[in-house]
């Protein structure tokens, strides 16, 4: 089983990457870009027996590692 | 040349840290340099008397640092806007013989721009990447003492005998090298490119922490073709005194990376 | 009255009834209401964090007032300034961002390490090192109460912020400690202090140059991060603290880097007469408390200032404490030069009013006044001697000798406590700026062990600045008063240790509920201890920080007076390390008496004991003048000084760093402990 | 029109910081992870008329800055 974590930060919580990022692409001509935004998705491989065991893991793991729920969001997506 | 006529620009743009000490060391010894922003060379947003050309300068240093704060990766912007304004002009710096030195986040960004491994002469500056400095095998920033073997000699390490083991100081988070394929490695051996590789206390290549990113064939220093563009991760501007490692000789292992290049600069110029 | 209450807490203002009354005195005599603004700008200035209301009285009376020659300015300003040599000084600063960090440990400790620069660089200093004392709960903790993160997450979470923040900046991060304890897993300290260096003709106060200066805002936009944080960190922590995400501010160390450089080229060239970071209460004590300082009052148009967010109210506009900003005062004829060099750096800055003569503050929204309030009023603040109860401290020693005395030893030295930090001090880049002459890390390559303290070379002369940080939370939640006195001597030792003249201290306090009496008690007692021993000892505290509240419904923190010690190396070349160099005989110097009070034997082997080491400041005088009279005479190859484990773990340490050592303890009179 | 960039190791290539979270999760008593591997992902929101313009623009920056060949594969997906 593959779970894929999509970890983003919150609204109104400064992404300074994807200023910087923002910024170079800017610089580099690409005046067309207006907001740029930094995501950090782990995929797990996690021996499960069903969907559901692998869900409630996996949430369990942004619960206590992965993610911090007072600045962001988390997101599971689980494949086979 | 002569040395008061030397003049050395240590580039720098938001993040970069390491250029004050950087331009101490080339001025102890008398040759006049300064720490240059990146917009000095091509915006007009900047006064008149502060704007500059790549070639009132005889030597280019990219210091140490996080530029642009390393996002995306170390060195990575900071390189596509070098790219993107000063690449005909490093082209020309080179091809005629220039030295062109990376530290650190500076050896990031001549990897990141094709200006090392540097195979071709007369195309200075790859189109693509043909290496690349990523996160360290402990997956953690690296801050101590390592030391180095003289693999090679280069413009920056000619006063340098080869074979010598010297101590700089390691501070990154992504300085494992890392090759496409064996080809390039072979080929950087061949054509005696590698100038250091990290060592432990008898001299053998030994894995970490006296490697201290996982880097192939514990490559530390690399140098181009002709020998004038010098990357390396260790910092030899940490040690240009002795009593920065604890010696009292007056110069500590750092000063020589110095010397040589103003040494082949006063020779060649 | 209740409705005063009710004002209090819908409004997030954390004013007491009494407080509130006072609010509608002034307000009745003025014969108008108070607007918003006012009220929240109050609210921060009486904030425990920006006033210090419980805890002024107690320090003017024991700690303020060591007077040296050598202080040119201590406890007035956002950092202490002592002299270094003839042109140059070094600025001093120690703070807390416990509360955000129990939250956010990333965010809370970068935009820690964010502050302090600040207060620094506000004295036209350059930052020159930074150092972390950190305090979190055992790390073995069974189960945790709702909502409180586990001390590893908070541990790795607040490392990675101040690597994350200090490598990117470019200051090195030379010293600090770590220490568990079970009284801080629901609470966990984080102080971070910062030195800088200034030539003498080039320092700058935080406070308004004259009359008619233009105010200044530089550095990054304003948004509704970090709104209440003050609030936040004067009232104590609950479950749903969680909720006030807006409390917790988030830095941007490449927006600070440019901001360092643009800040000390106009302080080089002279161009501004003064400067204040915006920390705790943002606009509103920036503009109150530099004006108050001089004397005089600001007019202040909130158009001006640069938002992150649209839609902002003026209230919020006004106390937000988004990071990296700074005030400057300039004189009028030079605010182009000042803005010329801003947009060199890509640094926002912008003209946002002057100062006046009459001592008011006038805020103007969209061309009305909206704000007006008489510095006294805003600034006389309130003060309190709150009543305090000194618990007695009953004497209890039930300690023996061990059985096993290598399975003691292992244990003690596996002890988290005494464990090598180095995974820690190896992810902080302490090299950056080349001037770090003794690391944190001494000996043998990739054989190192701890050092006493780390000495920077800052100027082009062979003169030295050591630096340290110490306090022993065990000792002190015994017995506060000989636990603070035996923290400062073991900080004054570890000066000593390295061959340096012990010259200045700050301090950080970091203590739970000051409503509550025996709290109170902890506190006066280790403010009385630090006084008699600074006093006696002569050793001036220059800067420091009070941090209340670090209290929960599960648990209030040990009483936790952290130490910075500043020492003076006369020359670099002469410091001593702590590793043996495998030569020499080993002295121990001090007697050895049976005080197991707050000792790690007693942490491992589970036995009691209530007697706390005790000093005397004339003793340690004597004993450190001895010891820098011996440096200078003898050849001596390396000095350690005996904290948490004694005897045995020090030597350990030594031995650690290089090589072994033989050594016979008949010759120690006394029974064999 | 929001271009969503995904930047990953190549195979072969080894993601040190994919292994220090394995590590980290089954330190907190996650036994069942058996691999973890990191991916960069950045939100561009971008200014252009049409899909095609912005699949040539998003590509662009990927060769000029976001991902280097040599050890990293892109994979762009535009949304509406």
């Amino acid at each position: 089983m593959i779970a894929e974590v999509f970890i983003e930060l919150k609204e109104g919580v400064m992404d300074a990457e994807g200023e910087a990022v923002k910024k170079a692409l800017r610089l580099l001509g690409f005046k067309k870009v207006r907001k740029v935004s930094s995501v950090k998705v782990y995929r797990i491989e996690i021996d499960t027996k069903n969907k559901e065991e692998a869900e409630r893991e996996v949430k369990e793991m942004c619960e206590k590692l992965l993610a911090n729920p007072v600045i962001q969001n988390y997101k599971i997506i689980l494949k086979e | 040349m002569e040395l008061e006529e030397i003049r050395v620009a240590v580039l720098r743009i938001e993040g970069t840290n390491c250029e004050e000490e950087t331009v101490k060391a080339f001025k102890n010894l008398g040759v006049n340099a300064e720490a240059v922003h990146l917009k000095q060379f091509y915006s007009d947003t900047i006064k008149e008397s502060e704007q500059r050309s790549l070639f009132d300068y005889h030597c280019l240093v990219i210091p140490g640092g996080f530029s642009a704060g390393d996002y995306v990766r170390a060195g990575a912007i900071l390189s596509a806007r070098l790219k993107s304004v000063l690449r005909r002009d490093l082209e020309i710096f080179i091809r005629e013989g220039y030295p062109v030195l990376g530290i650190c986040n500076g050896f990031q960004v001549l990897v990141e721009l094709g200006a090392l491994p540097g195979f071709d002469e007369d195309k200075p500056i790859s189109e693509k990447p043909q290496m690349a400095l990523t996160v360290n095998e402990s997956a953690r920033f690296e801050c101590r003492p390592s030391l180095l073997k003289h693999e090679n000699k280069c413009v920056f390490t000619n006063l340098l005998d080869l074979g010598r083991i010297v101590m700089f100081p390691v501070a990154h988070a992504e300085g494992r090298v890392v090759f496409p394929n064996d080809e390039v490695l072979d080929r950087l051996v061949e054509n005696r490119q590698i100038v250091f590789r990290y060592v432990d206390e008898e001299g053998k290549y030994a894995g970490y922490p006296w490697n201290p990113n996982g880097s192939v064939f514990n490559i530390a220093g690399i140098c181009n073709v002709k020998g004038n563009v010098f990357g390396l991760m260790p910092h030899p501007e940490r040690v240009f005194w002795g009593y920065q490692q604890g010696r009292d000789d007056v110069y500590g292992d750092g000063a020589i990376v110095f010397k040589s290049v103003i040494d082949y600069l006063k020779k060649n110029f | 009255d209740e409705e005063l209450i009710r004002i209090s807490e819908e409004m997030g203002l954390a004013l007491n009834l009494e407080e509130m009354k006072k609010i509608k005195v002034y307000f009745a005599k003025k014969g108008r209401n108070p607007t918003d603004i006012e009220l929240q700008s109050i609210a921060q200035a009486w904030s425990e964090h920006c006033c210090y209301k419980s805890s002024k009285c107690y320090l003017r009376e024991f700690l303020f007032g060591i007077e040296r020659d050598y202080v040119i300015s201590a406890i007035k300003e956002d950092a202490g300034v002592v002299e270094f040599d003839e042109n140059y000084a070094y600025v001093v600063a120690l703070e807390s961002h416990n509360h955000p960090s129990a939250i956010e440990p990333y965010g809370g400790a970068a935009t820690g390490i964010g502050g302090i620069l600040r207060d620094v660089l506000c004295m036209g200093a350059q930052p020159i090192a930074l150092v972390d004392p950190l305090f979190f709960g055992n790390l073995d903790v069974k189960e945790l109460p709702k909502g409180v993160k586990h001390p590893l997450y908070l541990l790795y979470g607040v490392v990675a912020g101040i690597r994350d923040y200090g490598n990117r900046v470019g200051i090195p991060t030379v010293g600090g400690m770590v220490f568990f304890d079970e009284s801080y897993i629901t609470n966990c300290l984080v102080n971070v202090g910062c030195v800088g260096i200034v030539r003498k003709d080039r320092i700058v106060h935080s406070r308004v140059g004259n009359v008619g200066d233009i105010f200044v805002l530089v550095g990054g936009a304003t948004g509704r991060d970090g709104i209440h944080g003050v609030t936040f960190a004067s009232k104590e922590l609950s479950e749903k603290s969680e909720e006030e995400r807006g409390a917790v501010q988030l830095g941007n160390p490449i927006m600070k880097e440019p901001l360092i450089h643009a800040c000390l080229e106009v302080v080089e060239k002279g161009l501004i007469t003064g400067m204040k970071d915006l920390g705790g209460g943002g606009l509103s004590c920036v503009i109150s408390e530099m004006s108050y300082a001089s004397n005089c009052g600001a007019e202040v148009y909130l158009d001006k200032v640069h938002l992150k967010e649209e839609g902002m109210a003026p209230w919020e506009i006004y106390i937000s404490e988004s990071q990296e900003r700074m005030m400057l005062t300039v004189r009028p004829e030079h605010v182009d030069d000042v803005l010329d060099v801003f947009k060199k750096w890509d640094v926002p800055a912008v003209v946002v009013g002057k100062a006046i003569e009459e001592k008011v503050v006038r805020v103007y929204w969209r061309g009305k006044k909206i704000y007006e309030l008489d510095l006294d009023f805003l600034l006389g603040a309130v003060e309190y001697c709150r009543p305090y109860r000194v618990r007695r401290v009953e004497r209890i020693d039930e300690t023996s000798k061990p059985s096993d005395f290598k399975s003691v030893l292992i244990k003690m030295l596996e002890h988290p406590n005494v464990a090598s930090k180095e995974w820690i001090v190896r992810q902080y880049d302490h090299e950056v700026r080349a001037c770090t002459i003794l690391k944190p890390l001494q000996g043998r390559i990739n054989r190192e062990t701890h050092g006493d303290c780390a000495v920077l070379k800052p100027t082009d002369s062979w003169r030295g600045l050591a630096i340290t940080t110490d306090v022993n939370p065990w000792m002190t939640k015994i017995d506060p008063f000989w636990g603070t006195a035996s923290s400062f001597d073991e900080m004054i030792r570890n000066l000593i240790a390295v061959n340096s003249i012990p010259h200045s201290f700050a301090d950080c306090l970091n203590f739970g509920n000051p409503e509550k009496p025996e709290r109170m008690g902890d506190f006066v007692q280790c403010v009385r201890a630090l006084g008699w021993m600074a006093r006696g000892f002569g050793l001036p505290c220059v800067s420091g920080n009070v941090s209340f509240y670090n209290e929960t419904p599960y648990g209030c923190v040990a009483p936790t007076p952290t130490l910075m010690g500043i020492g003076i190396v006369e020359d670099v070349r002469r410091v001593v390390s702590s590793n043996f160099k495998g030569k020499g005989e080993i002295v121990l110097v001090g007697e050895t008496l049976k005080e197991f009070g707050g000792s790690l034997f007693c942490k491992v082997t589970g036995q009691k004991s209530t007697v706390v080491p005790k000093t005397s400041p004339k003793r340690l005088k004597k004993y450190a003048n001895a010891m820098l009279q011996a440096f200078k005479e003898f050849k001596v190859y390396s000095c350690h000084d005996l904290a948490e484990g004694g005897l045995a773990i020090a030597l350990a340490e030594m031995c650690i760093g290089n090589c072994g050592c033989r050594v016979d303890l008949s010759c120690l009179k006394g029974e064999d402990y």
